[in-house]
């Protein structure tokens, strides 16, 4: 697929060489060139981290926000202007750590926005210490003797809430990675891609090897309109499911359940203010 | 207890109706001001209330004047006490010349009560719960308004509701009414005002209403809020009337998510508002901080209210001045406004839009529980002067969110509206709007961001000067205080002194510092502890406050309270 | 049962007469006599909104701290001082919108602390808005249309992050909440009782009867043990289950975890710090 | 290229290593000066990386000198580029007086450099990865530094790994130490510089070490934290000692949670600290206002970095001075601290801890990237001195957590010490802690919590003076321009000038204003673009800086640049 809609000349990348987040970009170039949008039509919000940084190396709108930030502004984008593919892109520490409530509650909100996690089980920007994904047991400068906490779980979250899509994915395979964030970028609501990403300094557990080691692809026995059963397979942690687990297509995106979206379709933008009205409704309420 | 002797009240009359949260109190509250307005008279309404949805102890103070006043005063000409512990809340504003309506045995009164039996009429006319409606034809009558009026409005009040109940409630009005007359014929009390013709082209407002149709009115079409006293009027004006203007009204799940919200709508074209206070707000800074960076235009009003922390809930106060001033970490201009009247209100709110457009900055409106929950006239008001412009370019392919222009404003592009793409960044960025660590483009990008507040003075509000030219004393206030420190000094007959409003509290529009100039003593006057307005002028202007007058009980001032202060600050 | 050691004199009382929030407060009272708690060593942590009023009206210590922001005081409370009983206390609101970052990071933290949400599926104090709990279509001043958002399901997320017990009561069965409050505090970790309580003035749809109506209680066939299994019961929408549905007794508490409490059981306010040992580090590891 | 004549480098050296993240400068910079300290010179080092894990261009200057400096100069003596880049991104430092080692044909030089192959060494000596200890050998040779010292120093510090690894590096550094020698001997450098004998009882501390060492000697026992640059090392070092102290030290889910958390630990009698940069802390504003109305003490550390937003995570700046003076809506007050030297620090620490636990306010200890991250020279220093008094109180049955005493302070208790319970609350509130809407109350706990701030003088931390006692000029700075303005007035003879530093932030001690009386002129040196401390002392004592020297690209001023920009401001 030809991509050059989307590259970037005289790139130069912060990442560490053999990151994962390079597949991540390349597979998200991919899938937006696949699906024919137009760069000019495409905007990713993103928090602050190694993951945020992606779409700075390709030719999108962006809005790089606040660490943890992003996916109010993704919904209020998308809201605002509906006619524009909208997606939230950062690391599992911007989204479920610092965003976490924006997590839970753009769930139950539904706008029509891809959600992609680079999940690294690790923060990577700050230098390793542990993420909300990061197991039990991890050692880091901060976690000196290895995290205590229960390993937060975006799926089954996810799930406890009817997210209308849930997925994971892995940046170790860009073609499946490519189909998964095609149909999640299709999809229409809110639907969430966990991508497992290795991060070659900090996460020395969680190595490309360990992920290639511990997961699997759902196959089409997998009904993905099952919530307890995709439940059951997003609380496994013998090996982690690849795919989609989830979809529900019964929810309304946001931004049709809005109410601003009725007979007139234009971006909020375009619309002028109807003085009269104004005045109309002043004169009601200050007569009434 | 014995009936006091007649009582004749001239050309200012202040109302007070007092009782437990959730009895009926808010529909008198609502009832009285209009049909006393419908009558011809000038009337202003305030409330103050527990942070409690039943019982305690709360009152609405109904002012009726000859002239157009719209402050809180002190003094209570008639009590309407809906139950002992009303009486007693307001015990120490009742006066000889206060005239306490209502059942003495009820109230367990230590003072003198006129007997109005509002309960034993409203059970005759069907039940307990309309002893509202009785109070309401009782003080009605008072004023000499034809009884059908009365009678009319309540039935067109409750008629939303159910016909019955309409009816019922009209009956109750009527029968109070009954009672009222009684009493004027008695000669108990007697009432001279003059009415006013221009009443009926006026509008009765409150404070949020006003800002809500400033917002509106100044092309705002989306609201992403958290409810918070007393800001949620804003809000749910706003959701109100949402379908009607096609706007988007979103409850966010907390205040972070309402101003990244608002400023992912900035982004992508729309003009958002948020709706707070002071804590609230407080959560907000981090955002505030990004709409400096992005240069994405925000605007937030914020309803202060007692603090720290939860503090007093739905009283008032001024004292998140400095919060809005100085929130955010690093250093990006901003503006601030704070209206002192409804007009006033309606101006701001286009000005803040139309400033945080043009310069992509956020601009901040001050308001406070006061100001929010009272109900004044507003003598008719064009609104089609203020224009909307949105400072929207259509973007080229090589388009450059930060491009370095002259002045530092950069044409503001938004997604999918030209061949360009549109990136905004939170790091230090290129003109592209990427990250970067370049230390020569840092300054200059921080010149860019703190150069545009050299406003276009056209761009500055300036403040409001009332009183005599050749003055000595100046008494300089903002926000609520406006029409209360104005009316103290009519009521002082100005002696020498005049009054300076600042309705945009920064930056300063240069007439302050002409009009201070001038001032060979200055009062300030402020519903906080630390005086933060003074503050403001010294390290903006370098002006020495000679002394402040400052109240922070969670009350506002009252006019008489202010004849006494600034009187003894100007002798 | 006596509960005089907690009772307060010449009480104003805030509360709407006929709110559940009574019987919360009753059935409270009760569950820490039977439990033979002294006040003193009782902590109530709690927020701001009508169910955060509980501490005011009973003896006990209270931190009434910000409104969304209990769960993490009571955490660094009940760390600082294990010998003390804690308890987190809030509404809907309180809880799972403004605060609901800390209750997910709270549940895989799981600090040993019971934790109450007064759950009236509407924002009291604030005069009516929708809660994350209400449900679709629940019209307030704000959702004019009705609520668009799906309702937060605090259940099962607390399971979706494997919360070490997670029940839900029912204000109007004092006896059986008095029950189920003695069991979350006696657990040892993160205890969730998610309380359904009738708001009389703003939530005229979950009445009482309402409730009463839709609610069951689990039996002993249900196996508390069977994380799946009490997921499928979260997320029932026809009937909901009232008792205990889930229980891990396998998660260490947060305190025990932390290192602070191995030899030294002292809470921290009673040790004195160390000066020497502080001169020690400075010199290892200014002359390393 | 040729090779440049001889270079005498006398009193003072810079040597600058720079090159890309993650390819072993790091472990040059550990290296280079613990090895010329252990060999009895002055050593100062300090840091500037790019927001990134890999790649970009990093460098740590090495100051050596005869007298004890602590500070960061343009120049540079020699300089040490792993690559291109480096030697490019510090082009605008290299001199003719400049060494620049490396190899000329992977340097891609257009200036002249001495050959000098490291990473040929390093394959001979086992591979690439060992260049860094080879031009650890050689710089230290330049110092005549003994041989056995260099190999046995990086011995030791790679033991800690495996012991070939370290045997390789130690052989790698003894080839570097060799072409080293051989530059000396050549006559290309020779450095004359005068060994201390003071230097072996002087510890080598960062920032970030004084800052944690000074929390645990205050009696810190809990630390609640989110990590954010430049404040992480902060909590790195505390959580590293944490088991060894038995404190308690979570990461917390966001900056929200860790305040109050911190909250929850004071209120249980624990002495607990935050620590964050500008973003975050502009996150805890809700919770600082917080602990103005509980009266429950905080101590929060913010390492300041460039904003607004995002801006330059791993860069300087003073900028967040007015965000720590003004965070949380409501009024009540409050403590800041900005030490300048790492002693500073440690006491700095201390009173925070006393100020915030003594009057129940929250405490601020301001410092920046610049200050954590750079090592310096501190004498022996006796923290026994350093009292930590806990001022709680074992309650009594009927104990009242807001008794109005005289002074504003309430004895503060804790649950489970003593017989009564203990209530604090957000809400305004009685003695009892409980909420309350009696607005006489209100009035007299505002002015219990404003009254603290009447503080004890011994609680003030006094400015420090340095300079004649007849000066006409004044160079005001904070926090971590203290040395640098200090060198840069020895630098320039004093010449009627002296310099106050502010230490204490908020309040003022009593003496600036003595000595601000003095001044003829007034300078302040701020590294940040508005000026924040100039305004404050404009607001708080009514003075007008005469000159402001200001920086705010990201980088600390360096003694030239202040000498010479001061020498302009005093001439
Ligand atoms: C409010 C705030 N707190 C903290 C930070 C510092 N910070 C930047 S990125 C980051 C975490 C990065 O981890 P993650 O989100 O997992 O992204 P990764 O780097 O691993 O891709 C943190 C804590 C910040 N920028 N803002
Ligand atoms: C930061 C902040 N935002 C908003 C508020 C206003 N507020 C007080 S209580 C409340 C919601 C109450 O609802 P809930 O938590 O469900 O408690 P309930 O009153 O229903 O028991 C809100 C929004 C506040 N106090 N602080
Ligand atoms: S630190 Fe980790 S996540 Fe960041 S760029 Fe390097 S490998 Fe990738
Ligand atoms: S508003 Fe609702 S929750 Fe609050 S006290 Fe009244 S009934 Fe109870
Ligand atoms: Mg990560
Ligand atoms: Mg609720």
């Amino acid at each position: 697929m030809d991509t050059s809609a989307f590259d970037k000349q005289n790139l130069d990348i912060a990442w560490c060489p053999g990151c994962g987040n390079f597949s991540i970009l390349d597979a998200l170039k991919q899938a937006v060139a696949e699906l024919g949008i137009a760069p000019q039509n495409l905007v990713v919000a993103c928090g602050i981290g190694q993951a945020p940084k992606t779409p700075h190396y390709f030719n999108t709108n962006m809005f790089n926000g606040l660490h943890g930030r992003a996916l109010p502004a993704a919904t209020a984008i998308k809201a605002s202007n509906p006619s524009l593919t909208v997606i939230a892109e950062g690391g599992d520490g911007d989204m479920y750590g610092e965003g976490g409530n924006h997590f839970i509650h753009t769930v139950r909100r539904n706008p029509d926005i891809a959600h992609i996690v680079h999940d690294n089980m690790v923060y990577g920007l700050t230098k390793g210490q542990a993420s909300p994904t990061s197991k039990r047991g991890f050692v880091t400068p901060v976690q000196v003797d290895g995290v205590i906490l229960e390993p937060f779980n975006p799926l089954a979250v996810a799930l406890a809430l009817d997210a209308s899509f849930v997925a994971r994915a892995f940046a170790g395979d860009i073609p499946q990675t490519v189909e998964i964030l095609k149909k999640a970028i299709l999809h229409k609501g809110y639907a969430l891609v966990d991508v497992f990403q290795p991060c070659v300094t900090y996460n020395k557990v969680n190595t490309f090897k360990w992920f290639k080691d511990n997961t699997y692809y759902l196959d089409e026995t997998h009904d993905p309109s099952n919530r307890v059963k995709a439940f059951e397979l997003a609380i496994k942690t013998d090996a982690y499911p690849l795919g989609i687990l989830y979809v529900n297509n019964s929810r309304v995106p946001f931004e049709e359940a809005c109410g601003a979206f009725g007979e007139d379709k234009r971006p909020l933008f375009e619309r002028d203010v109807d003085k009269k009205k104004v005045a109309e409704l002043m004169e009601r309420v200050g007569k009434s | 207890m014995n009936e006091p002797s007649t009582i004749t009240i001239r050309d200012d009359v202040s109302i007070v109706l007092a009782g437990p949260a959730g009895l009926g109190i808010s529909t008198i509250e609502h009832l009285v001001p209009r049909i006393l307005r419908k009558a011809g008279y000038n009337v202003y309404s305030t409330s103050e209330f527990m942070s409690r949805i039943r019982g305690g102890s709360n009152s609405t103070e109904i002012r009726v004047s000859s002239l157009k006043i719209a402050t809180y005063v002190e003094k209570i000409d008639i009590l309407v006490p809906l139950d002992a512990a009303a009486l007693q809340h307001c015990e120490k504003r009742v006066s000889s010349q206060t005239l306490v309506l209502g059942e003495a045995a009820l109230l367990d009164a230590k003072l003198p009560v006129v007997e109005v039996p509002f309960e034993k009429t409203a059970l005759a006319a069907g039940g307990k719960i309309y002893a509202s409606a009785v109070a309401v034809g009782t003080v009605c009558a008072l004023f000499g308004v034809p009884a059908e009026l009365v009678t009319e409005y309540v039935k067109h009040f409750f008629g939303a509701k159910r016909p019955d109940i309409a009816q019922k409630n009209a009956e109750a009005a009527s029968r109070g009414f009954d009672l009222g007359e009684a009493l004027v014929k008695r000669g108990v009390v007697s009432v001279e005002l003059a009415r006013d013709a221009s009443v009926k082209d006026e509008l009765f407002l409150a404070g949020s209403d006003a800002i809500g149709i400033g917002a509106l009115n100044a092309g705002c079409d989306f609201v992403s809020s958290y409810p918070m006293s007393p800001s949620t009027g804003v809000l749910t004006f706003l959701a109100q009337h949402r379908k009607e203007f096609g706007i988007i009204v979103e409850q966010a799940e907390d205040e972070i998510a309402a101003v990244n919200m608002a400023l992912g709508a900035w982004y992508a074209g729309s003009r958002a508002l948020v709706t707070t206070s002071g804590g609230g707000f407080a959560l907000m800074t981090e955002g505030i901080s990004l709409s400096g960076m992005l240069e994405t235009p925000l605007v937030v009003h914020v309803g202060q209210r007692p603090g720290p922390a939860t503090g007093l809930p739905t009283r008032t106060e001024q004292a998140d001045l400095e919060l809005v001033l100085y929130a955010g970490h690093g250093e990006f201009p901003r503006a601030v406004f704070a209206p002192g009247t409804l007009a006033g209100a309606l101006e701001v709110m286009h000005r803040a839009f139309t400033v945080a457009d043009k310069y992509q900055i956020p601009a901040f409106v001050l308001t406070d529980q006061y100001f929010l929950d009272s109900y004044a006239a507003m003598p008719p008001h064009d609104l089609s002067k203020y224009a909307v412009t949105k400072h929207l370019v259509k973007t080229e392919k090589e388009y450059k969110r930060y491009a370095l222009a002259e002045n530092g404003i950069s044409p503001r592009g938004i997604p999918g509206h030209g061949e360009g793409i549109v990136c905004v960044d939170s790091d230090e960025h290129t003109q592209e709007g990427y990250i970067s660590e370049d230390l020569d483009l840092r300054t200059r990008m921080v010149d860019k961001r703190l150069g545009k507040v050299s406003y276009d003075p056209d761009d500055v509000m300036p403040p409001r000067f009332v009183g005599p030219d050749t003055f000595r004393n100046l008494v300089v206030c903002w926000g609520s205080n406006y029409l209360a420190v104005r009316e103290a000094l009519i009521k002082l007959g100005w002696k020498n002194s005049a009054m300076l409003h600042i309705t945009q509290v920064h930056p300063f529009h240069a007439m302050v510092d002409v009009v201070l100039t001038k001032a060979r003593k200055v009062i300030v006057v402020e519903n906080n502890a630390t005086g933060q307005l003074a503050k403001l002028m010294k390290l903006s202007l370098g002006y020495t406050t000679h002394e402040k007058i400052l109240k922070y009980n969670g009350m506002p001032f009252s006019v008489e309270e202010l004849v006494e202060r600034i009187g003894k600050a100007i002798a």
